[in-house]
């Protein structure tokens, strides 16, 4: 790499990719609609190369943040527009942009509202990839609300089913849990006596263990509702069902991750002490999500719904791998934030792609799908088994390294999360068994199978988990890279 | 007489008439009344500003001076209230506020 | 990127060809061919004879290895902290022989398939499975650490779920799918647990990758305590009962009968079943540690063998004869490895009779497919009644195949039969025997109650026309699978019972032989005045010192 | 005399003659006053803009010109242009009174620029009640109900009631410290303040400031005002009229920066109640300008989160507040404006199918909505994140928490004007046209509502280097 590209704000134009793409659509007519899939797709597409790029390019063995870009931003309060990128995030930006450039091409048939769609999709992603890459406690927040609010619209005018009730829900919930976060952020930032936002500097603060404490529990909280922590998580699958695919997809498969995200980055990171005091209560709250989810998952008829359960409980494992606080642990944790986000994008835009053609997603209604659109259900498949824990995906190398790692840390919680994973594959089992095997529908025999373009989201879908799945050490030799310095700081 | 020539004497009448005033605009439903009690107010910190004026701070006129500003300023408070009131009256042909009920909420 | 071959190994590289290519055919057909049923055979054809060569190539050419110094070659797949997952192969004679079975068998079952699955609209996608179905069970066979196996282990759950419900319309077919898969996966979590508890027990380990020769060797030095190895051997028998169709988890093996017949062939009779006697094979060492469990192991694999013997007298499908056979086969070889740990015993009569019985069960699978096909019924009764011993071929092949199975002299399936018996006999408690004799006496009831019925029909029926016509129509593609098995058996049975040979097990090895590999060198006194077979993995074997 | 020192006062003095001049002719032409108010104010902006950085002081050092000020004759003066932008569309005012209405507006925004450079009591008196009186006639200008007069009757006395208070209590710092002036009252505040009469004194005094701001407990009249007001009036009062108590608030609470323990808390519990009370009333509200009342009152709360923080951040944290709230709470009214042509009040529901009548107007709605909210990256998010920052810098961690809970409390009203611009259908309801120089304002209001919010830097810099002054 010569100098001048190592001194490129990659992180920077991926994340103003979408920002750029948001405000020519902006200027485009509403009738000019392929202009405007392709000026998404196009910005999505950036966003993807470069977070390939610095996924690949990250230097394992030089570690640490890397392309970093900071400037001072608001001198008087301590703001830094400070990004980077290092081995726990690298795969989460990775994910965004698989997430992001597969939920355009997902949604290329969309019909209604076009324009506006794709601009607040944007503006969501952009609101992503800044909470991933930022080092700075003020742009965090500030790209994690930006993440949230566009759900609101994109569930009110795209979604579906109870979608008021939903959207309201599901932004008063979060919002809610940013009241919390607001305080515990700031409690860091003024008792530091630094007054910077810096987590990097802050992080050789030595908090006093009240405040750590404090602050811990108002983040794990305020964060937790993104993540999906039961209880906290009622939002979700009522959310989930509600919106759009491609929204699903982006907000199961990367927005639940911020939530968890940020209780590793900032949480752990600047109160280890608080999260000492607190891991015990994580622990159980993330093992009883495994269990509910997957309990409560067992009965649902609404295909999303049930994709909805699971995401709680696969979250559940998140927070487990978290709570263990080990390295092994939160390896685990950060790969299946990656490989849930994954598997879930795909579940959702399967699930997508069979509402649209049939207008329904009740489980009886839908049977021997397989017969109809082969290929469709082919995708539906492959995530229901990634999601019943099937070796050869990634998602099971991440909830093997957090299950191992949490049966040393809270052997019964370890093993009650356990039987749940594995009964889980019932969960799988029992929808796939539904919706695609024994009879036909006759009502839905005239629809063709998905077309290979539409296919080809899917498709990349699959091939990033397969790949991680086969090669689990290209993620875990990237995510130990920071974790053990993370862990030793702790 | 002593009591007189005491500041305190002055601070309680003006703590006084600012007590009558407020209890005016909160207890009276008059427009009229209100506008009244509104003035005692005023009167009350004008006479505070003269007898601080008077007994602390003697060299500069400035509490008078102050005083006389707000007799203007009152006085044109009076005179945009009262013809306020005579819209009221016009349009509700009363000046009670109770009937004064349209805006709730 | 994290993935690095190291050293390139050879033996390495050739284990990850026969391991890999399936895998490979299994990607290039579901992603790029699935709508060409010609060419996704040749891939898949193509992508199981190499391995089939290789892995007799490794067979004839490994030498030097043995139970104790297995020769393991690995690269790192996964290294967490704590955790360090290996991804390699664990080369000895249990390996070498379980891979040339396996590589074999579903070699023939690839090409038995191919004109049963004719015209099927799903031709592609079976053979897509087959290859899944292959490369898993061979790293299973061959796995170096115990998550590979649990790996291996799930994915051939995964293809068997795939297979059994391969005609998913038929509601039952996928029921059976979905229960077997489910079932097993109920197994699983002990296995898990047990995976979980063992890397819990050995915390101070920091740098543990759970191999099998790492777990072997806790087990003969009790670096934990008999407790904890009793839990875990337990909790890991759970999955050994899953897969191995143990009581009560073992309700899922006759339904899996609803997929096509070769795949009940293959997987549920002869390779993917024998998994869990597999493993506890590669953890006897381990196993054998705990007494405990040895005695909880030998008690449900009694019962089981008790039990499905018992059902399979009276079913009438002849499928589910051979399936409720296979269970009871499959509890009397976890009965021999069982005795075997509590008589410190060797592990060899049940691993034996577990490479015999692939053989013959899958000759018996495929002739009740060659029936099934010809008469277009399960019940036996019917095919009786239809001429089914016109059928000539498949006739004197199945009542071969039956010969062995009910342990007749001198089939293999005897020798392997008394050979656990003989293990069984070595305990204090002769009602284990008892139970073993009185299973077999079951077995050679149930299998020649199918015989019987099927030769002397109650009245014989109007000739049909044209038998041998259809008999060769229906035989003409599936002769590859007799080539291997009919002729083999005896061969391979002949052998074992000519002590004087010379010692090397390969230069010796009939083609045909199966359970050739296996070649007694000489008898011990043993029970019923037979010798009790003792191969070179026997001797072997018991250097490995048992506390 | 530097005339550039008192450049806007006397620019807004001759704007101010000018209209008074128009509003004698008895037919006046509606589009040319407009044109001709719109205009003058506009360079009004320039001439507030050119003035920004003088110093300086006048008339027996009762008026100081400093950069706090000019900020804040600054905005003004951009609040004025702006109301009078949108006033082309008259419609709740009779046609005779319109040279009225942009008269005393400006003389009102004439009053609270001198207010934001006054430092000597009895000017700052007089200026508010100037700034006050304009307003209490223009309230009740409105055509059609009974409600314009209630409002003003309301607004009168409620107003008049707390500048009494304030005299009465700036009566007592005048006798404790036998001064009028703020810079020889400030240094003797700490003993002052030690006797109850002096703390007496310094709440009272901020009631008339706190009056204008709309906090509890001076927050009665703003509903009733809000609903009651013409829209373009409501607008002022809602805008520039804030931001000029901002400043004042800030300059008197200043008084009480050495107080401690006692006045801070007393400023806390009128924060809590205020943004508590506000936010909780404003769910319920159904007709649009009410809700945006209780807001203010809501907001209100939040400001004075930067003020009681006494510090040179929350000083500077309130002024950027105060000019974000300027600009997102105008953005919202001058849709509610565009909207409500015939100058009715407007409910939320009847934003029904904005969406489809007018795109950028639904565009220029939900920044100014979410702005108002909270919500990144615009003003309202960076404001109130600063606003918290500086109240916990001192301590205030229960007052952070209760303003950030009360920040999700805000969200769900503020979601339903959301809801209805973009979701509800408006069948039939005609397009909406907009002239060009609103589209221009559109766009403008977008840009800075976005830009100042991810680009706080400047503002904030300016705003810290002003409050020094102050503090």
């Amino acid at each position: 790499m010569t100098e001048h590209l190592a001194n490129f704000p990659y992180l920077t134009c991926m994340l103003l990719s979408p920002v750029v793409g948001l405000t020519i659509l902006l200027f485009l007519k509403e009738e000019r609609g392929l202009a405007i899939r392709m000026v998404a797709l196009v910005a999505a597409g950036i966003s993807f190369a470069l977070s390939i790029y610095t996924f690949v390019a990250y230097d394992r063995v030089l570690g640490g943040i890397q392309f970093v870009e900071k400037y001072e931003w608001v001198k008087g309060f301590g703001i830094t527009y400070f990004v980077g990128v290092e081995g726990m995030n690298a795969p989460l930006l990775l994910l965004t942009g698989i997430v992001i450039f597969t939920g355009v091409l997902t949604m290329w048939e969309l019909q209604e509202r076009v324009k506006e769609y794709f601009i607040f999709q944007l503006a969501l992603v952009t609101g992503v990839f800044g909470v991933f890459m930022s080092y700075d406690m003020f742009f965090f927040f500030l790209f994690y609300e930006i993440a949230v609010v566009p759900m609101y619209i994109l569930i009110l005018i795209w979604g579906s089913t109870r979608k008021i009730y939903a959207a309201m829900k599901l932004t008063l919930y979060l919002m809610a849990g940013s009241g919390l976060i607001i305080p515990g952020i700031l409690l860091l930032y003024s008792s530091s006596g630094l007054f910077t936002f810096d987590m990097v500097r802050l992080h050789a603060v030595q908090f006093s263990p009240w405040i750590q404490k404090l602050a811990f529990v108002m983040m794990y909280l305020g964060f937790g509702v993104l993540a999906g922590v039961w209880p906290f998580h009622t939002w979700s699958p009522v959310g989930h069902v509600a919106a759009p695919t491609a929204v699903s997809m982006l907000h199961a498969g990367v927005l639940m991750k911020l939530g968890s995200f940020a209780i590793l980055r900032i949480a752990m990171y600047l109160c280890p002490q608080g999260f000492q005091y607190w891991a015990q209560l994580m622990a159980l709250l993330a093992a009883t999500g495994i269990v509910y989810g997957v309990f409560v998952g067992l009965a649902q008829t609404d295909l999303k719904y049930v994709i909805g359960y699971s995401s709680v409980s696969h979250m559940g494992i998140v927070g487990l791998g978290l709570a263990t606080g080990t390295l092994d642990g939160l390896n685990g944790a950060v790969f299946q934030m990656f490989a849930h986000g994954v598997m879930t994008a795909l579940f959702f835009s399967s699930v997508g792609f069979i509402y649209d053609r049939t207008h329904t997603r009740e489980i009886h209604e839908l049977g021997g799908f397989s017969k109809i659109m082969p290929v469709a259900s082919a995708f539906f498949i492959t995530a229901a088994l990634c999601g019943a824990g099937v070796p050869g995906m990634a998602s099971f190398w991440a909830e093997l390294l957090v299950l191992i790692a949490a049966v040393k840390v809270f052997p019964i919680r370890g093993l009650f999360a356990i039987a749940a994973l594995v009964i889980g594959a019932l969960f799988a089992l029992r929808v796939v068994q539904n919706t695609f095997f024994n009879e036909p529908n006759p009502n839905f025999i005239h629809h063709e199978d998905v077309s290979p373009f539409l296919g080809l989201p899917r498709m990349i879908l699959i091939g990033f988990l397969i790949f991680f799945g086969l090669f689990p050490q290209v993620m875990v030799g990237l995510i130990k890279t920071s974790i053990v310095p993370f862990i030793q700081g702790m | 007489m002593l009591v007189f020539n005491q500041l305190q004497t002055y601070l309680y009448l003006a703590l006084i008439l600012f007590a009558i005033g407020l209890y005016g605009v909160l207890a009276r439903r008059n427009l009229i009344a209100i506008l009244i009690s509104v003035e005692l107010i005023l009167n009350a910190a004008m006479i505070n500003f003269m007898a601080f004026n008077r007994f602390l701070a003697p060299h500069p006129a400035v509490g008078q001076i102050i005083a006389l500003f707000i007799m203007a300023v009152a006085a044109a408070e009076a005179a945009i209230a009262l013809s306020i009131i005579i819209a009221v009256y016009r349009k509700l042909k009363a000046i009670n506020v109770e009937q004064a009920t349209e805006l709730r909420g | 990127m994290g993935f690095h071959l190291g050293s390139v190994d050879p033996l390495f590289l050739t284990c990850l060809a026969i391991v890999g290519l399936p895998a490979l055919a299994f990607g290039i057909i579901m992603v790029f061919t699935w709508w060409r049923p010609k060419l996704s055979l040749g891939i898949s054809l193509t992508c199981s004879t190499i391995p089939l060569v290789l892995a007799w190539w490794l067979f004839f050419t490994v030498k030097g290895t043995s139970l104790a110094q297995p020769i393991i070659t690995q690269v790192n797949w996964m290294v967490s902290d704590a955790i360090i997952v290996p991804f390699g192969f664990h080369i000895d004679p249990v390996s070498l022989l379980m891979l040339v079975l396996v590589a074999t068998i579903s070699w023939l079952i690839q090409i038995y398939s191919i004109g049963y699955m004719e015209g099927d609209p799903g031709f592609a996608r079976y053979y897509a499975e087959l290859s899944l179905f292959g490369m898993s069970m061979l790293s299973l066979v061959s796995a170096s650490g115990m998550v590979q196996l649990f790996v291996s282990w799930e994915l051939v759950g995964l293809s068997s779920y795939l297979l059994i419900g391969f005609w998913y319309e038929k509601f039952s077919a996928s029921e059976a799918g979905k229960k077997a898969f489910v079932v097993t996966r109920f197994g699983d979590i002990g296995f898990y647990m047990g995976l979980a508890f063992l890397l819990y027990f050995m915390k101070d380990l920091s740098l543990f990758g759970l191999g099998i020769a790492d777990i072997n060797k806790l087990g003969l030095t009790h670096k934990l305590t008999e407790f904890q190895i009793t839990l875990c051997a337990l909790l890991i028998f759970c999955g050994v009962c899953g897969k191995s169709a143990q009581f009560p988890i073992h309700v899922w093996l006759p339904d899996a009968m609803e997929g096509p017949t070769p795949v009940s062939a293959l997987l549920h009779s002869a390779t993917m079943v024998a998994a869990g006697v597999y493993l506890i094979t590669r953890l006897f060492p381990f196993f054998a540690a705990s007494p405990t469990a040895m005695t909880v192991v030998l008690v449900i694999s009694t019962i089981t063998l008790i039990l499905s013997s018992t059902i399979g007298m009276v079913a009438k499908d002849i499928k589910q004869v051979w399936a409720y056979s296979t269970i009871s086969q499959l509890g009397f070889m976890a009965m021999g490895l069982a005795a075997a740990g509590l008589a410190h015993g060797t592990l060899f009569a049940g691993y034996y009779h577990l490479t015999t019985h692939a053989a013959f069960k899958a000759l018996l699978f495929l002739c009740a497919g060659v029936f099934i096909h010809h008469f277009g019924t399960n019940d036996f009764f019917v095919m009786s009644k239809e001429g089914g011993r016109k059928l000539l071929i498949p006739m004197v092949t199945v009542t071969i195949a039956a010969l062995a199975l009910s342990g007749i002299f001198p089939f293999a399936g005897f020798f392997s039969k008394e050979a656990i018996l003989g293990q069984l006999w070595h305990l204090d408690n002769k009602l284990w025997v008892g139970m073993g004799l009185f299973g077999a006496f079951l077995t050679a009831y149930y299998t020649f109650r199918v015989i019987f019925v099927l030769l002397f029909p109650p009245r014989l029926p109007q000739p049909r026309g044209a038998s041998w016509g259809s008999l060769g129509h229906v035989l003409s593609p599936h002769c590859p699978g007799y080539l291997y098995l009919y002729p083999g058996l005896p061969a391979g049975a002949a052998g074992k019972v000519s002590p004087g040979r010379s010692p090397s097990p390969c230069n010796e090895l009939s083609p045909f032989g199966v359970g050739g590999g296996l070649r007694p060198e000489r008898h011990r006194p043993g029970l019923a005045g037979l010798g009790l077979p003792e191969g070179q993995l026997d001797r072997l074997h018991q250097q490995i010192p048992h506390n | 005399m530097d005339m550039l020192l008192f450049g806007p006062e006397l620019y807004f003095l001759l704007v101010a003659l000018v209209l008074f001049c128009l509003s004698l002719k008895r037919q006046p032409h509606p589009r040319a006053v407009n044109t001709i108010a719109a205009t003058l104010a506009g360079l009004g902006v320039l001439v507030a803009l050119v003035c920004l950085f003088q110093r300086g002081d006048l008339f027996f050092q009762a008026y100081r010109v400093d950069l706090f000020s000019q900020i804040f004759k600054f905005a003004l003066a951009l609040g004025l242009f702006l109301v009078f932008m949108i006033s082309r569309n008259l419609a709740g005012i009779e046609e005779r009174l319109h040279p009225e209405f942009y008269l005393f507006l400006t003389t009102c925004t004439l009053g609270m620029m001198m207010l934001v450079s006054s430092v000597e009591l009895l000017t700052i008196y007089v200026s508010l009640e100037l700034s006050s009186y304009s307003l209490y006639i223009l309230v009740p200008l409105r055509r059609g109900d009974d409600i314009d007069v209630e409002a003003g009757i309301k607004y009168l006395f409620i107003g008049a009631v707390s500048s009494g208070f304030m005299l009465f209590g700036l009566s007592y710092i005048f006798g404790a410290t036998h001064s009028t002036y703020l810079v020889d009252i400030i240094p003797r505040m700490p003993q002052l303040l030690a006797s109850p009469i002096g703390l007496v004194g310094v709440l009272l005094a901020l009631a008339g400031f706190l009056f204008k701001l709309s906090v509890f407990p001076f927050h009665f009249w703003a509903p009733d005002v809000y609903q009651g007001g013409a829209n373009q009036v409501v607008t002022f009062i809602a805008t520039a009229s804030k931001a000029a108590a901002v400043a004042l608030v800030l300059r008197i609470a200043a008084l009480g920066a050495s107080a401690g323990y006692s006045f801070a808390q007393t400023l806390v519990i009128l924060s809590i109640v205020s943004m508590t009370l506000g936010n909780l009333v404003a769910i319920i509200q159904k007709d649009l300008k009410r809700m945006l009342a209780y807001s203010s009152i809501a907001h209100a709360g939040y400001i004075l989160m930067g003020v009681l923080a006494f510090s040179e951040a929350g000083y500077a944290s309130a002024v950027y507040y105060a000019l974000a709230y300027l600009i997102m709470n105008f953005t919202v009214f001058m849709v509610l404006n565009e909207v409500a042509t015939d100058g009715r009040d407007l409910k939320i529901a009847e934003l029904a199918g904005l969406y489809h009548r007018s795109p950028l107007l639904t565009l220029s709605l939900i920044l100014g909505i979410f702005a108002l909210a909270g919500v990144p990256p615009s003003i309202g998010f960076t404001g109130k994140l600063l606003l918290f920052t500086s109240a916990m810098n001192q301590g205030y961690f229960f007052l952070v928490l209760i303003g950030a809970v009360n920040g999700t409390i805000s969200l769900y009203y503020y979601l339903k004007v959301v809801y209805a611009a973009y979701f509800l259908s408006g069948e039939g309801l005609p397009p909406i046209r907009l002239s060009w120089p609103t589209r221009l304002l559109n766009y403008g209001l977008c840009v800075s509502i976005i830009g100042f919010g991810v680009f706080p830097n400047f503002i904030v810099e300016l705003a810290r280097t002003a409050v020094r002054a102050v503090l």
